[in-house]
């Protein structure tokens, strides 16, 4: 049963293989290859996935030991895997939803002519993605966590030949590379400290810990601080998000998977995975609830000034994310909520995004939500689908986002104190903001009149519904976004499924569930209520209007982009011409000067030879008298 | 002075000798190096040569006194004076330097090997001497002679050889191969013409001249004087008299005693001119 | 006495090289496919070497020993080790993808220039330098070491200087007038550290009374034969001063970007991937093996260097506006990297740094050799005259971005491994030198992704707008690359066990112990 | 007296021959100086064959009297072969030997 963790990850990537191997010849049929590949990889993970529910929660843990990768001496990195419950969560969710958007894709890239190539990269990021959650160790982890930074730097600059999307992929990358670091580095304190970066003896299972706990507490914050670095990195939190909103220049599947369903969660995954380091270092996990805290309400804020479709929702995606981090930093109380959250994310925010697509699919290609409006009656599938992924997100009582988004903030408040309730206050804020956002993005879609006009080629966009390949899909999802919390939180199915890998304890709340509850659906109706009177009531102006300060500086992502444009961006061309400058003047100057000096000397000495017999005659004559005097000083001696 | 005075001692009157004649082979010496004219030069050194062979005799080198006389004095200054005469007095003859800081380098050079060889012989302890006596036992030639050809014989053998090499060198040095057949009278007047320049044989010297020698150069009609009048040695040299002045005051001292002769008045402007217009 | 394997490996490409000389010029083609067919033996004959080479057998293998100059001492001893016989594999691979990339770069300018190009001499050339290189591969006499190292330079000399691209863009005469340039500092700056090296190695002989690596290594360890401290650290200086100019350590690293930016693609490859390893190469192998206190002594210093190559590298890569000067300063870069493994002193960092040498040497082939395809096809150097190649080249854009993947040593392909090594090891003994270092990786993603998308993506310039794709010799060059890459990538394995054994041999000369991982040493 | 005083003589005259050497530029004047130098060595010569009281230093300077002849001999022909070629007897003037 072991073996069929390497299938897993070896269907997508044989997949991508052929796909950007196989040339011209398989562009006909190379979209269904890969769709089919990512079907067989979901299908092994549903056979492991019962094979796991047979066995008792303690012996859920499958390795898998393929072959020896990095020996030298002490450094011992093997190709190894390991499916526990934690990462079967994943696997389910990554080929889930990867299956379900290839078949999208299908429809939704079909007259691409690099469609072929399209599905080998989707598929690449489905292999790299496995291996990041199916890693026995950090160091193979490291190779998945970059593998699918590759797939989505490849993916977000899917389309080439505008300059924008190739920015913005060389953007995400760098980002991550910043984030990488942190990883790699926290690999090396790790070898250094313990000797081994591998899981199982580092982490250990809650009966027997790992070596963590023999260590200092400096260490492990290090440690912890590094994997926060990463996670911030990967996970677009504050203060590496700026990558994700451009990222949305990708085609539309891809800010669907990747930027929303799974690569950018790998971060809540890394923090879950590594939960006994944070666990013994404290400061590193009030550092993560911090950044969480602040990237929710970050996100959110950009998700309202948004008037692009897609960018509103990569908002959205940055502070539902947000979320789970927090849920991540508070420790065992919010582990498994921060894993059912990010769940249940997967499927309302892909759905989210599918239906946008489907949307621009219908208006060609336009995504100013100003230049839609009354969508419902043209594309009425998208409209229930995209609706009820909204219902999920904003929270409304019975949907997946209600349950798992209040757990997240019962925890919150549960983690007691002053901190638990700032925290606790910033989820509920972030909840009505998120509302009102959502609401926001809602109305301008799909209610009110119609605003689209003729683009600059003429023709009017006539909505329609989307091909069968698409809205299967979204109906899947939405079905998803609709059961999947109440399926894991009632009777706790879901604690119980991960509580043996992440551990749980209830913390202590301050005030009851019931309450939170309840205060965080009256912030939801407040929320809805106030974007609704705002778009819903009154004409939209197609143009935005010029808007508050806050307004204008969430536009442009509060300004975090300007920042690193003046600092990094300008410092760093300087510096660069600069140390340009100084190489060849400075550097190679003084070799240079060297070299004409001695030519000069040479030159000098040179004149001493001027042909005149007579000058010779006075050097020999000088030799002589010289040689008189050593003969005399020789005799003197 | 005698054989045996000169062997063994040296008396007063030698030392007398030895100043005053020192002295003149000093100045002779400085002579040679500081006279402008090569002639000069010559003249010093031989008689900086005859005070050595003075000072060979007294020094008991009879032989060696004679031979320096007769060859170096007689023979090769001889030969000096005939090469100053071929190449006679150039530019080079000038003290003045022309390379920068040569002079001063010399004197430098020189003073300093000077200084250190006084210095040298000043601590060589040179104060034992026995003089000549048995070595001149029975004449001084005998005794070179006697050496000469026995222990010395290969080297005098060698230098005989080497004598020669030298007159051979000499002679090939000096003797000039014609590569080309020399130019005819006719060919050179051809080239004459053909170059277009002083088509009339050239002027000879003398011309209006009041004196016949070779370094005075002709006079023009207008009392100008010619260079090409004189020979081409003198010209480089520049050693050219040039007495057209005293030459056309001399024309004038003649017209005037006509006159008074003649009892004629003022030849007129006219004729005057026409005189230049002819003289042109 | 056996088959001498070792003398015959360095011999096959010598032979080669006058034989491909001789060939009649009107006979062209043929003097290339005979080159190519030596390099090919040469292989044949490393691979050999591969399988007899025992791992786990005695320090040097293969030994050979003949008495040479005797009143000196002077031997002509070989012998390899697990290094020596990576490198060694590593040159007879990469020398027949350079014979077959430079195909037509040695062919009769048409465009009406005078300049001779002699086609035979450009191969035999090659296969000259490869036989010189293998041979300080393999030389275990100090004095036999030095002669090849520096014999090396006049063929390259002759590579830099008489063959460069064809200048469209600027005329030839300037062009030529700039190789010369270049080549000229190549030769003047590789004399100068091959000078000192040389009053070293006397100096070396005046002191031991012996060239042999082996036995004066033996000696020092044993204790029969102890330098003075300051002799010894002299002696160092002299040794490593050489090695630093060949393998362009700051701030003696400025020959490197001309040379590389006016030879033509191959041989920026022979010269990167190739050459320059022999300088860090013999780092490990006679700067620690002979001065083991010296070395230690150095260490602070040389990481100091080490790392602000690194960084330094890096940087002025991003501000190249030149495609082959670029691939330069990431090579500095990279070299930065690969000396401060040596210098780390932990079995992870000299493993590391060998994997690297050997890494970088297929990297860095990867990505020039696709980028001299790119300039041959345009005929410029200048990053900002290319723009969406990969719209009408998409294989060459393919495989560029993998080779700059892998400059950027990216999981999955073989740098990674040796680079995450070298970090590991520095920062094992070293951590605030391996934490700096590690930004070295932020920067590398920045300049190959600039290159890649300045020249290959965004709208596609009228220039390149009829650029062919990459035709069967140049995929014939790129793809047998990539695959090496991704295997040893994915299952370096191959290469460390033959290497491991070797560092360790390395690191008992300088009685370095890996440091202990905190938990066992509280233990 | 001390005959020591005709080395001293000889060394002045040496010394002075030397320098003309070195400041005169007309070959024949360079020339005499050099015989003057000559000649300086004779009377050295002759001087210490009288304080050792043999005659082998009259010896050497009567070969060296020979020598001086023949090389005068050269000399001077040399000197007017290069007057006739080049119509100057100045040292300076061949000074071809400049690089």
């Amino acid at each position: 049963m072991e073996n069929l963790i390497a299938l897993l990850i070896a269907a997508p990537l044989l997949g991508a293989a052929v796909l950007l191997c196989g040339g011209r010849r398989l562009d006909a049929v190379g979209h269904w290859i890969g769709t089919v590949l990512a079907a067989v990889s979901f299908v092994f993970g549903a056979i492991l996935f019962v094979d796991l529910l047979g066995k008792d929660a303690e012996h859920r843990t499958l390795t898998q030991h393929l072959f020896s990768w990095i020996p030298v001496e002490g450094f011992q990195a093997d190709v190894a895997f390991r499916l526990d419950q934690l990462s079967m969560t994943f696997v389910l969710l990554i080929t889930g939803v990867g299956s379900l958007i290839h078949l999208y894709s299908v429809g939704y890239m079909e007259h691409d002519e690099r469609r072929r190539r399209f599905f080998g990269y989707l598929n690449l990021f489905l292999a790299a993605m496995l291996l990041l959650v199916l890693a026995d160790n950090y160091l193979l982890l490291y190779v998945g966590w970059e593998g699918v930074g590759l797939a989505s730097y490849l993916l977000i600059g899917f389309w080439q030949h505008k300059p924008s999307a190739a920015t913005a992929a060389k953007k995400a990358f760098l980002v991550n590379r910043v984030g990488d670091m942190g990883l790699s580095i926290a690999i090396m304190i790790m070898f250094t400290t313990f000797g081994t970066f591998a899981f199982g003896p580092l982490l250990g299972t809650h009966e027997e810990p790992g070596l963590v706990g023999e260590t200092s507490e400096g260490t492990l914050t290090a440690i912890g601080l590094m994997l926060l670095l990463a996670a911030c990195g990967k996970s677009a939190q504050v203060p590496l998000q700026s990558w994700l909103g451009d990222a949305m220049e990708g085609p539309t599947p891809v800010s669907a998977l990747i930027h929303a369903a799974t690569m950018v969660t790998a971060g809540v995954y890394l923090i879950v995975r590594s939960g006994a380091i944070f666990n013994a270092a404290p400061d590193a996990q009030l550092l993560v609830t911090i950044v969480g805290a602040v990237t929710l309400l970050f996100g959110a804020i950009v998700g309202c000034a948004k008037d692009d479709i897609k960018k509103a929702l990569a908002g959205s995606t940055m502070s539902q994310i947000g979320y789970m981090v927090l849920a991540a930093g508070l420790g065992p109380i919010g582990y498994v909520f921060a894993i059912m959250h990010l769940v249940t994310h997967g499927f309302f925010k892909a759905g989210l995004f599918l239906g946008a697509g489907s949307v621009m699919h219908g208006m060609n290609d336009e995504v100013d939500m100003r230049k839609y409006g009354g969508l419902r009656k043209y594309m009425p599938v998208t409209f229930i689908t995209f609706g009820l992924g909204y219902l999920a997100i904003i929270g409304f009582p019975g949907l997946s986002g209600f349950f798992s988004k209040d757990k997240i903030i019962e925890a919150a408040f549960a983690k007691g104190g002053t901190e638990g309730w700032i925290l606790g206050g910033c989820a509920l804020l972030g909840a009505a903001i998120t509302a009102y956002y959502m609401t926001r993005v809602m109305v301008l879609t799909f209610f009110g009149e119609k605003r689209w006009q003729p683009d600059e080629h003429g023709h009017e966009p006539h909505p329609h519904e989307s091909p069968s390949s698409m809205t299967i899909p979204m109906i899947l999802l939405a079905f998803g976004s609709v059961f999947a919390g109440g399926l894991f939180s009632v009777g706790d199915r879901f604690l119980h499924w991960l509580e043996p890998i992440t551990g749980h304890d209830h913390g202590d709340a301050p005030i009851s569930a019931a309450t939170v509850t309840a205060s965080t659906v009256a912030v939801m109706v407040i929320g809805v209520t106030a974007a609704y009177l705002q778009y819903g009531r009154r004409p939209v102006p197609v143009v935005a209007p010029r808007g508050s300060l806050l307004t204008r500086a969430a536009r442009r992502d509060l300004l975090q982009d300007d920042f690193n444009h003046v600092v990094l961006v300008r410092g760093g061309e300087h510096l660069t011409r600069s140390l340009v400058y100084i190489d060849h003047t400075l550097v190679d100057g003084v070799v240079n000067g060297t070299a004409a000096s001695v030519g000069g000397l040479s030159g000098r000495l040179r004149k001493l030879q001027n042909g005149f017999a007579r000058s010779y005659a006075v050097s020999m004559f000088g030799g002589a008298a010289l040689l008189v005097a050593a003969t005399l000083l020789m005799r003197a001696v | 002075m005698s054989a045996q005075l000169a062997a063994y001692s040296t008396s007063t009157g030698e030392a007398f000798q030895f100043w005053v004649l020192g002295t003149v082979a000093v100045i002779g010496a400085l002579g040679t190096v500081f006279m402008k004219k090569a002639v000069h030069s010559a003249l010093c050194l031989a008689g900086t040569m005859i005070v050595l062979a003075v000072f060979y005799l007294a020094n008991g080198a009879y032989f060696l006194g004679v031979v320096q006389i007769v060859v170096y004095t007689g023979a090769i200054m001889m030969l000096f004076l005939f090469v100053v005469m071929l190449v006679g007095v150039t530019a080079a003859d000038s003290l003045k330097e022309t390379i920068k800081g040569q002079r001063w380098l010399a004197l430098l050079c020189g003073l300093g090997f000077g200084i250190l060889l006084f210095a040298g012989i000043g601590n060589a302890s040179l104060t034992e001497f026995n003089g000549l006596a048995q070595a001149n036992a029975n004449g001084n030639v005998e005794g070179l002679a006697a050496l000469l050809f026995t222990k010395y014989v290969f080297a005098f053998e060698i230098t005989g050889a080497l004598l020669i090499t030298a007159a051979v060198g000499a002679m090939v040095l000096t003797h000039r191969e014609r590569t080309e057949r020399a130019r005819t009278q006719r060919e050179l007047a051809e080239q004459r013409v053909r170059e277009g320049k002083n088509v009339p044989p050239l002027p000879a010297p003398g011309v209006y001249a009041r004196h016949n020698a070779v370094d005075i150069a002709g006079l023009l009609p207008d009392g100008t004087p010619s260079e090409l009048t004189v020979s081409k040695t003198l010209r480089e040299r520049g050693q050219i008299r040039d007495v057209s002045t005293e030459a056309l005051n001399d024309l004038k001292a003649l017209e005037q005693r006509a006159e008074e002769r003649l009892e004629r008045t003022a030849v007129e402007p006219a004729n005057l001119k026409r005189a230049e217009e002819a003289s042109k | 006495m056996s088959f001498p394997l070792l003398t015959a490996t360095a011999v096959l490409p010598a032979i080669g090289a006058v034989a491909t000389a001789a060939v009649p010029a009107a006979r062209r083609t043929a003097a290339k496919w005979l080159a190519l067919l030596f390099s090919l033996a040469t292989l044949a004959f490393a691979v050999a070497i591969l399988v007899r080479f025992d791992p786990d057998g005695d320090r040097y293998q293969l030994t050979e020993s003949h008495s040479w100059i005797k009143e000196f001492g002077v031997r002509y001893d070989l012998g390899v080790d697990g290094i020596a016989v990576a490198l060694i594999a590593l040159t007879a691979v990469l020398i027949p993808f350079i014979i077959l990339a430079g195909w037509h770069d040695a062919d009769p300018l048409e465009t009406g220039s005078k300049r001779w190009r002699p086609t035979q001499g450009f191969f035999a050339l090659i296969l000259a330098v490869e036989a010189m290189v293998i041979l300080s591969f393999e030389a275990t006499d100090v004095f036999l070491f030095y002669i090849f190292f520096e014999a090396m330079l006049i063929p390259m000399y002759f590579l830099i200087g008489g063959f460069g691209d064809r200048a469209h863009e600027h005329g030839e005469e300037v062009a030529s007038t700039q190789r010369s340039y270049a080549a000229v500092k190549f030769l003047l700056y590789n004399l100068v550290g091959g000078l000192i090296m040389l009053a070293a190695v006397i100096g070396l002989y005046v002191v031991a009374g012996s060239f042999s690596l082996p036995e004066i290594a033996e000696a020092r360890a044993n204790g029969s034969l102890d330098m003075v401290t300051s002799t010894e650290r002299w002696l160092f200086l002299g040794f490593f001063f050489a090695f630093a100019v060949k393998a362009p350590l700051w701030p003696l690293h400025t020959w490197l970007p001309n040379a590389m930016g006016e030879a033509t693609a191959p041989v920026a490859v022979l010269i990167t991937a190739v050459v320059d390893k022999v300088g860090t190469f013999a780092m490990l192998r006679f700067c620690l093996g002979l001065f083991p206190e010296a070395s230690k002594w150095a260490t602070p210093a040389v990481l100091v260097l080490a790392l602000i190559s690194i960084i330094y590298g890096a940087l002025l890569a991003v501000g190249q506006r030149d495609i082959k000067r670029l691939v330069a300063y990431a090579s500095i870069s990279h070299f930065g990297f690969i000396i401060m493994g040596i210098f780390a002193m932990t079995s992870q960092g000299q493993s590391g740094a060998t994997l690297y040498m050997v890494n970088h040497g297929i990297s860095t082939a990867a990505l020039m050799l696709v980028a001299g395809f790119l300039i041959s096809r345009r005929g410029s150097r200048l990053i900002a005259d290319y723009g969406g190649v990969q719209k009408v080249a998409p294989v060459l854009a393919g495989t560029f971005l993998i080779g700059g993947l892998a400059t950027l040593s990216l999981p999955g392909l073989a740098p990674f491994v040796s680079e995450f090594l070298v970090l590991v090891g520095t920062y094992a003994s070293y951590p605030v030198v391996g934490i700096i270092a590690t930004f070295g990786i932020v920067l590398a993603a920045l300049y190959t992704l600039v290159l890649y998308q300045r020249t290959m993506t965004g709208p596609v310039k009228p220039e390149v707008s009829a650029m062919p794709d990459l035709r069967v010799r140049e995929l014939a060059v790129v793809a047998p690359l990539v695959v090496l890459l991704i295997f040893l990538g994915v299952y370096p394995k191959p290469v460390t066990d033959i290497v491991n054994p070797a560092v360790e041999q390395t690191m008992s000369d300088v009685q370095k112990k890996d440091p202990q991982p905190e938990v066992e040493a509280a233990k | 007296m001390n005959p020591v005083n005709y080395i001293y003589l000889a060394a002045l005259l040496f010394t002075i021959g030397a320098t003309g050497v070195l400041i005169r530029r007309n070959a024949i004047v360079v020339f005499m100086c050099v015989e003057l130098m000559l000649n300086a060595c004779n009377l050295s010569l002759v001087a210490f064959s009288r304080m050792h009281g043999n005659l082998d230093g009259q010896i050497i300077a009567f070969f060296t009297m020979v020598v001086a002849a023949a090389e005068v001999v050269v000399g001077l022909a040399i000197i007017v072969s290069l007057f006739r070629s080049r119509h100057s007897a100045s040292v300076d003037d061949a000074s071809l030997m400049k690089l």
